[in-house]
C-alpha cells in the first residue's frame, strides 16, 4: 500500500473543500427561483451541457477571452489553469499506467514521485516523466509572470492591477509557493533515487552537490502536501473559489438560469465567479475620467463577497455595461448591481393615479412615436423624427406630444421596481390605446424597458432601426453627403439592446462614417447616465469631456448619436464639434 | 498753468487728484476730516478680492504726496463763486480762499440711517447692527452678541434703505448684494459653526466675479438664502430678534430667531453732495444723487461749465467704478482745460 | 364634536426655529450640491410629473431647507424620477439624488 | 432693548393733544362689554381733573363695524361722521375725543381723506344737509380718549391711591400694552410713540409704577378683525391671533393686559376662556388668566375705585390676582351683586380657566 502520514494534509484539504463545495452550490441553487429549477432539470441532458464543457475548456482552461483582449495576460492565466491542469491528467494517467488499475488513492498521482521507486521502469515512463517536466516548467514560468505582473502591472496593458487583502495575499503566495514546492520536492526525491527528466532530474543533481538532501527530501513532501492542503482549506474564502465556481457558472448559464432583479444564490455563484481579473477597472470609465477606484466589478463583487459594506458601490456606477461586455466569465454585472439597489418607494393605491388612461383612439394610426421625457430637452430630434415620418408618408400619431409617462426605467434602475412596475403598467395602457402596430421611440433607456419589461404585444423599435428599415423599404429618399461622422452609441442602445448595425448602417448610407474604436458594443459612455447616482456634475462632465476628447481625435465633421440624454451631456462639453441625433442627420439629407 | 479744486477726499477725489496732478495740474483737495478716505475708512475688507481696505486706502494717500496736490484737510467749502471767465473762487471754513479753473464735486455717498427703519429695531434691539458697525466688528476681530456671547444665528437682511418706497429710496444701491455676499463669507470664516442667513429681495451680482462669489457662499460657505423682505423685528426675552419675512418661493410666512441682525444699509446722496447741488445750481436725480448731464457721454459733466462730477455723489458705485470714474473725470477737465 | 363650530386655525408661519431640520441634513451631506439652488424652477418648468399634477420639486426643496417634512412625505412619490430635471438645472444641482436622498430618508425614518 | 433708543422714538411721534373741552363720543362694544370704563372716563375727567367732557346723547355708533364687515358704504360712514361733528359743532365744541380705537381710526382716515379731496367733503355735506338740515365745522382737534389719560397721566400719578407695583414683595408689576390695529398702524403720525413703538399706554404704566412688557407679537393684531369675528367660519382663524399673542407673552409672566381698542380687550379678555376650554391651556399664574383690562379700568383702579363699580366682575379672567398683588381691597361677596346687595347672576364656572 502506498501510504506516508504526510499525504494527509492534502487529503483533509481536498475532502474538506469538496464538502464544503457541495453544501454551497446545493444551497445556493435551492434558492433559485422555481423557473431556473427546472431550466437546470431540462438543460441537464441537452446538448448545452456539451456546449459548456466546451466553454470550460476554452475558458477555465485556455482563458481564451482573456487572450484576446491581452496576449500576455492571457498566456499567465493559462499557465496556471490549463498547466496545472495537464499537471494533474499527466499525473493521474502516469499513475493509471504504472499502477494498472484507475482505482488508486487521489493522492498516489500527485505524489507519485515520492512513492514510485526511480528504478522501476514502466511503459513509456522516461517520456511521462519528461511530460511532467515540462508542463511544471511551464507552471514555473507562469509564477514568474505572475510575479512581474504583480509589480509591473504596466507590462501587461493593464493600467492597474487589482488590489488584494493581506487575506487573500495569503492564499496567492500559497498557491506560488505550491508549484516551486513540488518543484523542489521531486527535484530532492531524484537527487537521492534518481528518475524524473530534464528539469526536475538536472535540478535535483545540483542540489546533491550542496545540500544533504537525504534530511530535506522528507520535509520536503511534508511542505508540498501541506502547501496543497492549506490551498484546500483557504480556497472556499479566498478568490480562488472562481475556479470550481466558474465551472458551475458556465452549466447554469448554458442550461438557461438568469440574472433576475433579486438578489439570489445565482447572484452568489457569478459574485464567486469573477477571478479578479481586473480587465473591468480597465474599461470602466469612471476609473479613466474621475480616478475612482472602488466601485469596479472586481471591487463591488469582493465587497458583495466578503459582506462588507457595498451601498455606495452599488449606486456609484453608470451601467454603461462595459465591464459587462469586456469580462472574460461573462458575469451579468449590471444585473448584479441593480439587484442590489434597495427599492425606496412604496406603493399604494395613490401612486401615480394622477396619470390617467387615454381614450382609445377610434382610427388608430400605424405607427406610434414616443418620443421620451428626454427627448422634449431635444426638440431637434422631434421635429426629425417628424420629417422623416413625413417625407416617408408614414401615418403616425405621437403619443407623449402633449403630456408624456416616463416609461419607469428610471424608477428602475434605482432598484424602485415597485413604483416602475405601476408606471409601466400605466403607460403601457395607454402606448396600447393608440391602437397602432409599430412603437417608434428616441430613446434608448424607453426602448430597452419597452422591450424588457413591458408587454407589449406590438412591434418595438428604437428610432435608428426604424429609419433603416424606412431606407431599406425604399420609402425615404437619400441624399449621400460628404459629412465626416462617427458614431456613438448610446450605452442602452449597443451593448444594452444589441442594436449596433442599423446606425451603422444609417450612418453610411447618409454620410461618410469614420470608423472607430468604439464603434458597436466598445462605445463608451456619454457619462450623463441616471443610473449613477454618487457621482456629481463635475464628475459627469469630465467623462463627458473625455468622451468627446475620444471622438473628437478622429477629426470628425458630427459627432452623432441616437439617444436625447447623450445629446445632451456630449453637447454639454462639446463646444467644437457639434454633437447630433442620427434622426437629425437624416432628416437633414 | 490751471488749478482744479476738488471737493470730497474720498477714493474718487484723490484718485482724481492724481490724475489731474499727473497731468501737470494744480489741484486744491478739500477733505472735511482730518484724513483722507472717506468711508472707506469704515471697511475692513474689499470685494471680492477680500483686500484689506486700508491697503487701498494706504495707496490713495501715497499718491496724494505729488507735489501738485494740495490738502486742505478738516476744511468745508463755505462758499462758492464762479465770475464771468468761468474761475471759481471756494470760501473754505477758516476763512481763507481757493481759487481754480474747474470744479470737481466728490462729494460722495452716505450710508442710510437705520433707524429710519423704526420696524428694524435698530437703536432699540440690542443685537441689530448696521453692515458699517460689521465692518468694525471685522476689524476688532469680535463678533459677539449683546451679551457677549458667539451668535450661532445670524441673518443680513438686505436692502435696507435701498429700493423703498416707505423712506422715499427708489433707487438700488448696487452694492449691498455683494456686501452682503462678502459679509457673509467672512462670518462664516470666523463663526464657522454658525448659521448665517441672508434674506434679499433679488442678488444683483453685477460686477465680474461676483456670481462666482455668491455661488461659493453658498457651495463653500453653506450661506443660506431666503428671498423675501423684513417685515417686522421684535426682540425676545433673550434679546434675540425674532424676525418675520415671507419666503416668497414658497409663499409661506417665515418667522426664525436670530442672534445677531446685521442690516445692510444701503446709499443716499451724502449730505455734502446736496449741499454741494444747491450751492452750484446742478440738478439732482430723483434719487437725490446729483444728475450728470448725459448718462452715457456726459456722466462727469453737469449742467454747470466748469463743474464737474465724479464717483458716488452721482449715484452708488463700487470702488472699481469710482475709480475708473475719477480717471474718466481728469480726462474731462484736461479737456476742457486744454480748450479753455 | 365641539359646540363652537370652529376650531383653533393651525398657523401658516414657517416657524424655522422648532422646524426638524434631520431630513436637511441627511439630504445636504447626501448630496452637497442642494446648497446650490437658485430657486429659478426651471426643474419644476419642465418636469414631466409636474405636467400632469401639482408636483413641484423646487418647493419640496425649500421645504426641506425650512423643516416642513410633511408636504415632501405627501408630494415625493408624484415624481418618476425620470432625470430630465437635471439637464435643465443651472447650477448644476444633482436633483435626481436629492429626490432618491429625500425618498431614502423618508424609507428610513417612516413612523 | 435699549430704552434711550425708544424714547428717541418717540419724541419723533408726539401729537398735539387739545386741554379742555372735549366733546366725547361713545364705543359700541366699550359701552355694551365695559360699561364702567365709559363712566370711570367721564368721572375721571369731570371729577378728579376738573375737564369739561359733553357726554351727548344724541350721538350714535359710527357705524365702524359695519364698514369694516362691507356692509356700510363708505358715503353712509362719512356721513354718519358728519354728523357726529354737526352735533359737536352744535354744542359748541370743537375737541373730539373718541372712545373707540376704530371711530378714531375712521375718523382719523375720514379727516384725511377730505383733506385730500375737498370734492368728497363737499359731497358729503350736501348728504348731510339733504338728509338732516345739519351742518357741522370739522374738529380742531382729534385724540383717543387714551390720549387723553396719557396726556393727564402724571396728574393722575399724583392722585393715585394704588401703584401698579406688588405690595407684598415690592416689585413692579409687569403689563403688557396692546394698542389696537387702528390707532396707529394706518397712519403712524396720528399714534403717540407712532406705530412700532406706541407710548400711549406703556406711558400710562410707566407713570403709575408698573414696568412694560414688550414681547415679540406685541404688534399682532388681537384677531377680531370684524368679518374674522362675525361669521362663524372664520372665528378660528379669529382665536388663533389672540392665541398667538398668548404664547409669545406667557415667557415674560405679565400680571396684566391693558387694552386701547374696546374690541381687543374684549377679545383678549374672553378668548382665554375659549382657548382654555378648547385646549386646556391658561396662561397666567396658577391656572388663572392674564386679567385684561380697559385704560380706564387701570387708571379707576389706581385711584381707588371699587373694583366692582368700575365693572371688573364683567370680565372672563378673574381680576382678583392683580387686586391682590396691587393691595387693592375689594369685598368678594359683592362681585356679583348691586350696589344694593341685588344678586345679578354668575357665570358657569370654566372647566380649566381659573376664576
Amino acid at each position: 500500500m502506498y501510504y506516508d502520514n504526510f499525504v494527509l494534509p492534502f487529503t483533509i484539504g481536498l475532502i474538506t473543500l469538496l464538502v464544503y463545495l457541495c453544501v454551497r452550490y446545493y444551497k445556493w441553487i435551492r434558492s433559485f427561483p422555481k423557473i431556473d429549477r427546472i431550466k437546470i432539470r431540462r438543460g441537464l441532458f441537452s446538448r448545452k451541457t456539451l456546449v459548456s464543457i466546451k466553454e470550460i475548456f476554452m475558458e477555465s482552461l485556455l482563458h481564451h477571452k482573456i487572450f484576446k483582449t491581452n496576449p500576455v495576460l492571457g498566456y499567465m492565466h493559462m499557465t496556471f489553469a490549463f498547466g496545472w491542469f495537464l499537471l494533474i491528467i499527466f499525473g493521474k494517467i502516469e499513475s493509471m499506467v504504472y499502477h494498472t488499475s484507475a482505482f488508486n488513492p487521489p493522492y498516489f498521482a500527485i505524489f507519485f514521485r515520492y512513492f514510485h521507486p526511480a528504478k522501476e521502469t514502466f511503459p513509456g515512463s522516461e517520456t511521462f516523466a519528461f511530460i511532467m517536466d515540462l508542463i511544471l516548467s511551464f507552471l514555473l514560468l507562469g509564477i514568474l509572470l505572475a510575479v512581474i505582473k504583480r509589480f509591473y502591472s504596466k507590462m501587461f496593458g493593464m493600467k492597474r492591477t487589482t488590489k488584494q487583502r493581506p487575506y487573500d495575499l495569503l492564499v496567492l503566495t500559497v498557491l506560488w509557493l505550491i508549484f516551486p514546492a513540488r518543484f523542489i520536492a521531486e527535484s530532492f526525491s531524484s537527487g537521492i533515487n534518481g528518475g524524473g527528466s530534464f528539469l526536475t532530474h538536472s535540478a535535483g543533481e545540483f542540489f546533491a552537490t550542496f545540500l544533504p538532501l537525504r534530511n530535506l527530501s522528507y520535509g520536503a513532501w511534508w511542505t508540498y502536501s501541506s502547501l496543497l492542503g492549506l490551498f484546500f482549506l483557504l480556497l472556499p474564502f479566498s478568490r480562488y473559489m472562481h475556479i470550481p465556481t466558474e465551472i458551475v457558472y458556465i452549466f447554469l448559464k448554458n442550461w438557461g438560469v438568469e440574472q433576475r432583479k433579486q438578489y439570489n444564490g445565482f447572484s452568489e455563484i457569478q459574485t464567486n465567479a469573477c477571478s479578479r481579473c481586473g480587465i473591468c477597472i480597465n474599461t470602466c470609465q469612471l476609473n479613466n475620467s474621475c480616478d475612482i477606484k472602488d466601485t469596479q466589478p472586481v471591487y463591488f463583487l469582493r465587497r458583495l463577497r466578503n459582506h462588507e459594506d457595498f451601498s455606495v458601490q452599488s449606486e456609484n456606477c453608470l451601467l454603461c455595461g462595459r465591464c459587462e461586455a469586456a469580462c472574460p466569465v461573462g458575469i451579468n454585472l449590471n444585473a448584479i448591481r441593480l439587484s442590489t439597489r434597495p427599492d425606496l418607494t412604496r406603493v399604494t393605491k395613490e401612486t401615480y393615479a394622477y396619470i390617467k388612461p387615454k381614450a382609445q383612439a377610434e382610427t388608430p394610426a400605424k405607427v406610434a412615436y414616443f418620443a421620451g421625457c428626454m427627448s422634449h430637452l431635444t426638440p431637434g430630434i422631434i421635429r426629425s423624427m417628424q420629417e422623416i415620418f413625413d417625407k416617408a408618408k408614414v401615418n403616425y400619431t405621437f403619443i407623449d406630444e402633449e403630456e408624456g409617462v416616463c416609461c419607469g426605467r428610471p424608477q428602475a434602475i434605482c432598484g424602485n421596481w415597485k413604483a416602475a412596475k405601476v408606471l409601466m403598467d400605466r403607460n403601457q395602457e395607454r402606448i396600447e390605446s393608440s391602437g397602432a402596430e409599430i412603437l417608434v421611440t428616441s430613446c434608448p433607456i424607453c426602448y430597452k424597458t419597452f422591450k424588457e419589461d413591458y408587454t407589449l404585444k406590438i412591434k418595438i423599435m428604437h428610432h435608428t432601426e426604424y429609419i433603416d428599415m424606412l431606407l431599406q423599404e425604399g420609402k425615404l429618399p437619400l441624399h449621400k453627403n460628404d459629412l465626416k461622422t462617427v458614431f456613438h452609441n448610446p450605452c442602452e442602445l449597443g451593448r444594452g439592446c444589441g442594436v449596433v448595425d442599423a446606425p451603422n448602417h444609417v450612418l453610411e448610407q447618409v454620410s461618410q462614417r469614420i470608423p472607430t474604436r468604439y464603434d458597436g458594443k466598445n462605445s463608451l459612455c456619454c457619462g450623463g447616465s441616471l443610473a449613477n447616482t454618487v457621482i456629481d456634475s463635475q464628475q459627469k462632465t469630465k467623462i463627458s469631456t473625455d468622451t468627446v476628447k475620444a471622438y473628437s481625435a478622429y477629426q470628425p465633421d458630427v459627432i452623432v448619436t441616437a439617444c436625447p440624454l447623450c445629446k445632451k451631456t456630449l453637447g454639454k462639453t462639446s463646444t467644437s464639434v457639434p454633437v447630433k441625433d442620427i434622426a437629425e442627420i437624416v432628416a437633414a439629407s | 498753468m490751471h488749478t482744479v479744486i476738488i471737493i470730497g477726499g474720498g477714493p474718487a477725489g484723490c484718485e482724481a487728484a492724481y490724475q489731474l496732478a499727473s497731468d501737470g495740474i494744480q489741484v486744491h483737495l478739500i477733505e472735511k476730516n482730518n484724513e483722507t478716505g472717506g468711508n472707506l475708512n469704515n471697511w475692513y475688507q474689499l470685494f471680492p478680492d477680500r483686500k484689506n481696505a486700508q491697503d487701498l486706502n494706504k495707496r490713495l494717500q501715497e499718491q496724494l504726496n505729488h507735489p501738485g496736490i494740495t490738502l486742505h484737510l478738516g476744511m468745508e467749502p463755505s462758499r462758492v463763486e464762479k465770475d464771468g471767465q468761468g474761475r471759481f473762487s471756494v470760501s473754505l471754513s477758516d476763512g481763507s480762499l481757493l481759487e481754480g479753473d474747474a470744479l470737481l464735486v466728490a462729494t460722495g455717498f452716505k450710508t442710510f440711517d437705520a433707524k429710519r427703519k423704526e420696524e428694524y429695531g435698530y437703536g432699540i434691539y440690542e443685537n441689530v447692527v448696521t453692515s458699517v458697525d460689521l465692518e468694525n466688528m471685522f476689524r476688532n476681530h469680535a463678533i459677539r452678541t449683546s451679551k457677549g456671547d458667539v451668535p450661532r444665528r445670524i441673518g443680513i437682511i438686505h436692502c435696507v434703505g435701498s429700493r423703498d418706497e416707505k423712506v422715499c429710496n427708489f433707487h438700488c444701491s448696487k452694492l449691498c448684494c455683494i456686501t452682503g455676499v462678502k459679509q457673509a463669507i467672512e462670518l462664516r470664516e470666523m463663526l464657522p459653526e454658525s448659521e448665517i442667513f441672508c434674506f434679499y429681495m433679488d442678488m444683483r451680482m453685477f460686477g465680474p466675479g461676483y456670481e462666482e462669489m455668491y455661488r461659493e457662499a453658498q457651495e463653500k460657505y453653506n450661506i443660506k438664502f431666503i428671498r423675501g423682505r423684513l417685515s417686522e423685528a421684535a426682540e425676545n426675552r433673550e434679546h434675540q430678534v425674532q424676525v418675520k419675512v415671507e419666503d416668497t418661493l414658497l409663499g409661506r410666512p417665515l418667522r426664525v430667531t436670530l442672534d445677531l441682525m446685521v442690516l445692510l444699509v444701503g446709499m443716499e446722496a451724502s449730505n455734502e453732495t446736496q449741499g454741494m447741488a444747491r450751492e452750484l445750481g446742478v440738478k439732482l436725480a430723483p434719487s437725490g444723487f446729483i444728475l450728470p448731464l448725459d448718462p452715457h457721454y456726459g456722466n462727469n459733466l453737469t449742467g454747470e461749465k466748469g463743474v464737474f462730477i465724479t464717483g458716488c455723489c452721482s449715484a452708488p458705485m463700487n470702488l472699481t467704478d469710482t475709480l475708473n470714474d475719477a480717471r474718466s473725470a481728469a480726462v474731462c477737465i484736461t479737456r476742457y482745460l486744454n480748450m479753455k | 364634536m365641539n359646540f363652537w363650530g370652529f376650531n383653533i386655525s393651525e398657523t401658516r408661519s414657517i416657524n424655522y426655529d422648532t422646524n426638524d431640520k434631520d431630513m436637511l441634513i441627511h439630504v445636504l451631506q447626501e448630496v452637497p450640491s442642494c446648497k446650490l439652488c437658485i430657486e429659478c424652477g426651471g426643474c419644476t418648468a419642465g418636469c414631466t410629473a409636474g405636467r400632469l399634477t401639482s408636483f413641484n420639486i423646487r418647493k419640496l426643496q425649500m421645504f426641506m431647507k425650512r423643516g416642513e417634512n410633511k408636504e415632501i412625505r405627501e408630494e415625493l412619490h408624484k415624481c418618476m424620477l425620470c432625470g430630465k430635471c437635471i439637464l435643465v438645472c443651472p447650477r448644476g444641482v444633482d436633483t435626481r439624488k436629492m429626490i432618491l436622498s429625500m425618498m431614502k430618508y423618508i424609507k428610513n425614518n417612516q413612523k | 432693548m435699549n430704552l434711550e433708543g425708544k424714547q428717541q422714538v418717540w419724541k419723533d411721534y408726539q401729537k398735539e393733544i387739545a386741554d379742555d373741552r372735549y366733546y366725547y363720543a361713545r364705543s359700541c362694544i366699550r359701552q355694551t362689554f365695559f360699561p364702567g370704563s365709559e363712566w370711570a372716563y367721564l368721572d375721571i375727567l369731570k371729577n378728579k381733573l376738573g375737564k369739561d367732557v359733553l357726554d351727548d346723547p344724541r350721538h350714535t355708533t359710527c357705524t365702524g363695524i359695519g364698514y369694516h364687515s362691507d356692509v356700510v358704504p363708505v358715503q353712509t360712514i362719512m356721513t354718519v361722521v358728519a354728523r357726529h361733528f354737526a352735533l359737536m359743532t352744535e354744542a359748541g365744541y370743537e375737541n373730539i375725543t373718541p372712545s373707540c380705537i376704530t371711530s378714531f381710526g375712521i375718523y382719523t382716515e375720514i379727516l384725511e381723506t377730505w383733506a385730500h379731496h375737498p370734492e368728497i367733503e363737499e359731497q358729503i355735506r350736501e348728504y348731510l344737509w339733504k338728509a338732516t338740515g345739519r351742518e357741522f365745522k370739522k374738529p380742531k382737534n382729534l385724540a383717543h380718549t387714551s390720549d387723553i389719560i396719557y396726556k393727564f397721566r402724571e396728574d393722575i400719578a399724583a392722585q393715585a391711591r394704588y401703584k401698579l407695583v406688588d405690595v407684598h414683595t415690592g416689585r413692579q408689576l409687569r403689563g403688557v400694552d396692546h394698542i389696537g390695529c387702528h390707532y396707529a398702524k394706518m397712519f403712524p403720525s396720528k399714534g403717540i410713540g407712532g406705530a412700532e413703538f406706541p407710548a400711549v399706554l406703556s406711558g400710562m404704566i410707566s407713570s403709575w409704577g408698573g414696568d412694560v412688557v414688550d414681547y415679540p407679537e406685541r404688534r399682532h393684531c388681537c384677531g377680531f378683525g370684524f368679518r374674522q369675528y362675525l361669521v362663524m367660519a372664520n372665528r378660528g382663524y379669529s382665536v388663533a391671533n389672540s392665541k398667538k399673542k398668548f404664547e409669545s407673552m406667557r415667557p415674560y409672566e405679565p400680571d396684566f393686559i391693558v387694552a386701547n381698542c374696546p374690541g381687543c380687550a374684549m377679545f383678549l379678555d374672553k378668548w382665554q376662556y375659549t382657548i382654555s376650554e378648547m385646549e386646556g391651556t391658561t396662561y397666567g399664574q396658577d391656572g388663572y388668566g392674564i386679567p385684561v383690562l380697559t385704560y380706564e379700568e387701570l387708571a379707576g383702579l389706581v385711584l381707588g375705585y371699587d373694583p366692582w363699580e368700575l365693572g371688573l366682575q364683567m370680565h372672563q379672567v378673574a381680576v382678583e390676582p392683580l387686586l391682590d398683588k396691587m393691595g387693592i381691597a375689594y369685598d368678594p361677596e359683592m362681585k356679583y351683586r348691586t350696589k344694593e346687595g341685588k344678586d345679578i347672576g354668575r357665570p358657569k364656572c370654566p372647566t380649566y380657566l381659573k376664576v
